[in-house]
């Protein structure tokens, strides 16, 4: 079952890097991949065929090692456990298209990312922020704003 | 016949002022009772125990609200229509001390003896819906315009089954006095000749004062304080006066309409009026700690496409039976 | 003429404020005032207004085990017309704190504040430096009166506040921590 | 609305329910009328944290290591200890904790080295100002310090009279020792002398 | 706190925007709800969130792993347990940190007594939504009695902090069984009179029957998890799909039906409740003894770099932990999946066409809790 949707996968994202992880528990999926923003409206798509939700998407600050973001992606099956991670790198500044349009949850999920961390998705019918205050100007979990660097023995209020 | 108060005291102004000074006192001490009355039945049915810290079994809880309210500042918002948002409680509360004035206790406790008191109840007690509609539309909140609106579909829509109701009882009484009503009930309340009636009236009675399962119109989970959001102080406080009175004038038609006004076998009359009373306001709280709210389309479905009809055919019926007696 | 008054104390004549202050107020209100605020303490109608987790231990106190209402305090107004009191439960996040300003305004006069739970006291186990979230304490946004620590604080805390509230009320304005 | 069939069955539903309610309407109640009869409180409730006394004392035995400063998570705790003369660990002279910011969490308590903190009795704590939260954990034993101090001292002098005891003890056990060496060390040289000379 | 009136008017219908605010008896928190409004049916909904946003996930990176334990049981304080007790296991799969078979068991009764007492709070605010009070104060009056038996043992009545890496901080002796039993024993009598009480009530069953309908694509569409999901016929449970702790070791079954209406969802978590008192009875019947945490812990957390995810079933659903570690002892990034974010986005296209009074029995089906939306 999930060979054929990993060839169908294949089919439209040719250059995919795939890590299969079955044997590792802890990273709590099947397989992990690796691709770039362009294809993931391709994708979502074919996930959206086989019956798959978008479940999860994070972004992470890796602009300290690597000056990007990388955007994970989890989409997973509604009856058999079956969970398919994507990792996206984008440059900051650039807008990644929008996986709204397939999946409704994207929308807030995006929303969030925007907020969180200021990375816009092209094509996205609301991008606002949605957590933080009204006027905020900020993004707050990027890894330069406003927290004291934890030492390693104190916390990071000492 | 009763010597009623215009005999007592001659002049009929002078009259009309004790009867509202009596009618004023009896109101006020009762909503008082009824409102520390409804806090412990609703805490006793949910396995608490309601007001206790203030006085012996928590009696003077609602005095204390009473002065409190008295106390609070009266916040009249700047967008608020002033004519219709000041007049509402007043307009609400008149009524209520009117119709009281046509209800005879007991044989001789009367204050004055009409002979169509029953149309002139029906018709005070429509008038009462103004007040709720002013102190909705006047107040300039979404939330009370909806209560307003819902309260007048609703009270339009349960005023039918309520008249048709009444209609069965003066077709089988043959008068539209309510003393006399009362003094034909003796031996067998009318209770026993129309039960649907009293379903239909009691079930309509309880929509008309807005409680239980039909408090549509300040319906807390959905519009926050129904017609009366934007009311502080004591013209809230005007409001849950009138809500009590209504309860009290409501049972009190029930009462003299289907379980025989004043007739019962011991006590003097006006006590077996008042007990019949309570226990009516004691039925409409628990229909209120139990149900939950009726949808507002259901509710008026229920009125037209049930009550209605079933009033109607009662009606027929009685009627029919008359006729042939 | 009461400017001109008070500067000619130096000749030791007493100025007009001492005289005033000797005299008294001309009507006593006092006694209305203590038969209000007597009033008062006995019925502080809270206003429903739970933020996160000490929302619940809200709930819990008007529940059955432990019931507000015996102390008159069980009728939850919905509007803030109607409160007398509010109890902020719960953390105060910053896109929250014009809300509560906002209610706070609409409530009538005599109204109190009680800072149920740690975060409204300051900032609970939510305070860390630059905090961008949350606003540390109720104190910033309104005028506190009783302030219940814990996290949350037991459905008894909550009753404790409210009896110290009512002697804060009953003292009236000779009313000392 | 549903069918005229329907009105029996929900007209009883309605009964029904009512009866519930009713049965209720004659039950005792449940509540607990707080301040004039508590409720049983878990032995193990976690209120604000005090020290507690610790084996034999007579106080508390905090040794200011700083553990639980470091670990909590809110940074509620705050300690400054001072070695006093004549004992081998620290004691505290200031141990405030800001219970607003507690959030009950026990990892002081887990990593106590001492296990001298424990949780309060008190539950209803309730003020009027921010400062009625900050608890001064020390006021309680500032009476009892001295002689804690005292049994302290004194435990640390008999530690240390064990100490030269034993390292005595291990002195003559050592002396003994080599006198017995140079005991036997003389008969070998008499037996080897013996045996050199012959 | 309602705006002024200003009526829109478009072409053909005069609309007005209906602000269910922040302050709302009945959005189960601060959530608020900007309804576009033609006279009593709703044309737009906007759930508009992050009014009790407390940075969580910032706060997890600037702690290390065990300064974030009081943190996971306020994300969603109703199924606090579940949460603390599911990060615990989340950072003891990445270390491979071996857990005695009696702190298991503990885990489990003490997860399903707060997903029981959940649900009960749940109950209670549905059926006050809908305006009956009574029920609300019967639903408290049992959850105080699971909150005693909890407290007992963790410390706590709401936010519990009761997970360690490795096991539990405190054992559980035979009184605090015996009252788990006896709760059991208790409650299931009183459901019947839940029964009669509420779901058997005409009016209620008006009032929830065939009101806010799931069409079945919603589901893939919002990621929807929990016991929505189960009322739209699939049968999905984090505890039985990737099963974590000793959940494989209890036989429950999942219950689903597939009308997907207020009234379904209702159904679906009353019967939740049965099969956690029936988990909970043979967790206290088989419990073993030995000791409660795990012989050696490491003292510093340190877990090895790299993307970890692990997913617990909350009583609202999927509750998934993404845990970024970059070696050190403080979280390189800690992305929490609340399972009522997804439901709640879905508002959005379930709310179209219905009436004020369904919104609010609608949103109390969904069950909501904010501060777990606005993390």
């Amino acid at each position: 079952m999930s060979t054929t949707l990993l060839d169908t996968l294949r089919q439209r994202v040719p250059e995919l890097k795939t890590e299969d992880n079955t044997s590792t528990p802890a990273a709590g999926c099947t397989a992990t991949h690796v691709c770039t923003t362009a294809d993931i409206p391709a994708i979502a798509e074919v996930f959206k065929q086989a019956g798959y939700c978008l479940e999860m998407l994070t972004c992470l600050d890796m602009r300290a090692d690597g000056g990007i973001f990388r955007l994970v992606y989890h989409f997973s099956r509604a009856d058999v456990p079956d969970r398919h991670r994507f990792l996206a790198d984008v440059e900051p500044g650039h807008e990644p298209p929008t996986a709204a349009l397939l999946f409704e949850s994207a929308n807030w999920y995006e929303r969030e990312v925007y907020d969180m961390y200021g990375v816009r998705f092209a094509g996205h019918p609301d991008m606002t922020r949605i957590l933080t205050e009204e006027g905020a100007d900020y993004h707050p979990l990027l890894k330069d704003f406003g927290v004291a660097h934890p030492t390693d023995e104190g916390n990071g209020n000492a | 016949m009763p010597r009623d108060f215009v005999d007592i005291f001659g002049n009929p102004w002078l009259a009309a002022a004790a009867a509202i000074a009596v009618i004023m006192g009896f109101l006020s001490l009762n909503a008082l009772m009824l409102i520390w009355m409804e806090r412990k039945v609703s805490a006793r049915m949910q396995r608490r125990m309601g007001p206790t810290e203030r006085g012996p079994f928590g009696l003077l809880q609602t005095m204390f609200d009473m002065i409190k309210l008295l106390g609070k500042e009266l916040i009249t918002p700047t967008h608020v229509s002033r004519k219709l948002y000041l007049s509402a409680p007043v307009l609400m509360f008149v009524p209520i001390v009117a119709i009281c004035s046509l209800f005879p206790l007991s044989e001789n406790w009367v204050f004055h003896k009409y002979d169509i008191a029953l149309v002139l109840v029906l018709a005070f007690s429509s008038m009462s819906i103004l007040g709720i509609f002013a102190a909705g539309w006047g107040s300039n909140n979404k939330y009370s315009l909806l209560g307003a609106i819902r309260s007048i579909l609703q009270n339009i829509a349960y005023e039918v089954p309520l008249i048709l109701a009444v209609l069965a009882v003066v077709l089988v009484a043959r008068s539209l006095s309510l003393y006399e009503i009362a003094m034909e009930q003796s031996p067998i309340p009318y209770i026993l000749f129309q039960p649907l009636a009293a379903v239909i009236f009691f079930i309509a009675a309880t929509a008309e004062t807005n409680r239980a399962p039909f408090d549509i119109p300040e319906a807390e989970s959905e519009l926050i304080g129904g017609f009366h959001t934007e009311y502080s102080g004591m013209r809230f406080g005007m409001f849950f006066f009138a809500e009590y009175s209504n309860m009290v004038i409501v049972c009190a038609l029930a009462t003299i309409l289907f379980l025989g006004g004043w007739h019962g076998p011991v006590l003097p009359g006006v006590v077996w009026f008042l007990i019949k009373v309570y226990a009516l306001i004691f039925i409409m709280m628990w229909f209120r700690w139990t149900f939950p709210r009726l949808r507002f389309d259901q509710l008026l479905k229920f009125s037209w496409l049930l009550l209605v009809p079933l009033a109607v055919a009662n009606l027929l019926v009685t009627a029919l039976v008359l006729k042939l007696l | 003429m009461l400017q001109q008054e008070t500067k000619s104390t130096q000749n030791g004549k007493p100025s007009v404020e001492e005289l005033l202050r000797e005299a008294g107020p001309l009507v006593h209100l006092d006694v209305l005032d203590n038969l209000l605020n007597q009033a008062r303490a006995r019925s502080l109608w809270p206003l429903t207004f739970g933020l996160a987790c000490c929302a619940i231990e809200l709930m819990a106190t008007g529940a059955a085990r432990f019931d507000m209402d015996r102390y008159g305090a069980g009728v939850f107004r919905p509007s803030a017309r109607q409160a007398d009191v509010m109890i902020v439960a719960g953390t105060i996040s910053r896109k929250m704190g014009p809300v509560i300003k906002a209610l706070w305004d609409q409530m009538p006069s005599p109204k109190w504040a009680i800072a149920f739970g740690g975060c409204t006291i300051d900032g609970g186990p939510f305070k860390y430096p630059n905090q961008y979230a949350i606003v540390e304490g109720a104190d910033k946004l309104v005028p506190v009166d009783v302030y219940i620590p814990g996290c949350p604080p037991r459905p008894e805390a909550l009753i404790a506040g409210i009896l110290k509230l009512e002697e804060k009320i009953k003292a009236g304005k000779n009313f000392k921590a | 609305m549903q069918s005229l069939l329907d009105i029996p069955r929900g007209a009883r539903s309605l009964l029904k329910g009512m009866g519930v309610t009713i049965r209720h309407f004659f039950r005792k109640p449940v509540t607990v009328e707080y301040p004039r009869k508590r409720a049983p409180v878990a032995k193990a409730h976690r209120n604000a944290i005090v020290l507690i006394e610790k084996d034999d004392i007579g106080s508390h035995n905090c040794i200011a290591c700083l553990q639980c400063e470091k670990i909590c998570p809110s940074a509620c705790i705050s300690i400054t200890g001072s070695r006093p003369d004549g004992i081998a660990f620290k004691r505290p002279d200031k141990f405030d904790v800001d219970f607003a910011l507690c959030s009950d969490c026990g990892l002081c308590l887990d990593v106590c080295p001492t296990d001298t903190l424990g949780y309060s009795e008190v539950y209803d704590a309730a003020g009027y100002s921010r400062a009625d939260s900050k608890f001064d954990l020390l006021e309680a034993w500032r009476d009892k310090e001295g002689e804690a101090l005292g049994t302290l001292r004194e435990r640390e002098r008999k530690k240390k009279e064990e100490r030269e005891a034993k390292r005595k003890a291990a002195e003559e056990a050592k002396a003994k020792a080599a006198a017995k060496e140079k005991a036997e060390g003389k008969e070998d040289d008499k037996t080897g002398n013996g045996t050199a000379a012959s | 706190m309602p705006e002024l009136i200003h009526v829109g008017r478009d072409e053909d219908r005069d609309t007005y925007y209906l602000n269910m605010g922040p302050q709302h008896p009945s959005t189960h928190g601060v959530l608020r709800l900007r309804l576009l409004l033609k006279g009593e049916e709703i044309l737009e909904a906007e759930p508009i969130v992050g009014y009790s946003h407390r940075a969580h996930e910032k706060m997890a990176e600037n702690r290390n792993y065990i300064q974030f334990l009081p943190n996971t049981s306020r994300i969603d304080y109703l199924s606090g347990m579940i949460y603390n007790i599911g990060y615990c296991q989340a950072v003891e799969r990445i270390l491979g940190l071996e857990v005695p078979e009696r702190a298991e068991y503990i885990r489990i009764i003490c997860c399903e007594l707060n997903r029981i007492s959940s649900h009960l709070l749940w109950y209670g605010t549905l059926l006050m939504d809908l305006g009956g009070f009574t029920p609300f104060l019967y639903c408290w009056d049992d959850r105080e009695n699971i909150l005693d038996i909890l407290d007992e043992v963790t410390g706590s009545r709401l936010t519990y902090c009761y997970g360690r890496f490795g096991g539990v901080t405190m054992d559980v002796n035979d009184e605090f069984l015996q009252n788990t039993l006896d709760f059991c024993k208790r409650f299931r009598e009183r459901l019947p009179e839940y029964e009669t009480l509420v779901t058997e009530n005409i009016i209620f069953q008006n009032r929830c029957k065939d009101v806010g309908v799931f069409d079945q694509e919603l589901a893939q569409d919002f990621a929807l998890t929990g016991p929505i999901l189960r009322a739209m016929g699939h049968k999905r449970d984090v505890r039985r799909d990737e099963p974590y702790g000793i959940y494989d070791k209890f036989d429950f079954d999942i219950p689903t039906l597939n009308g997907a209406d207020t009234f379904d969802r209702f159904l679906i978590r009353v019967e939740e409740m049965h099969q956690s008192l029936s988990i909970v009875e043979q967790a206290v019947s088989r419990i073993p003894d030995g000791p409660v945490m795990a012989p050696k812990v490491p003292r510093k957390i340190k877990p090895p770099k790299g993307e970890y995810y692990f997913a617990v079933e909350s009583a609202r659903g999927h509750f998934g932990m993404f845990i970024v570690s970059d070696g050190t002892e403080i979280p390189y990034r800690i992305h929490l999946r609340t399972p009522s974010f997804a439901n709640l986005s879905s508002l959005r296209s379930v709310l179209r066409g219905t009436m004020i009074a369904d919104t609010v029995a609608i949103l109390g089906s969904i069950d909501i809790v904010l501060p777990e939306i606005d993390r």
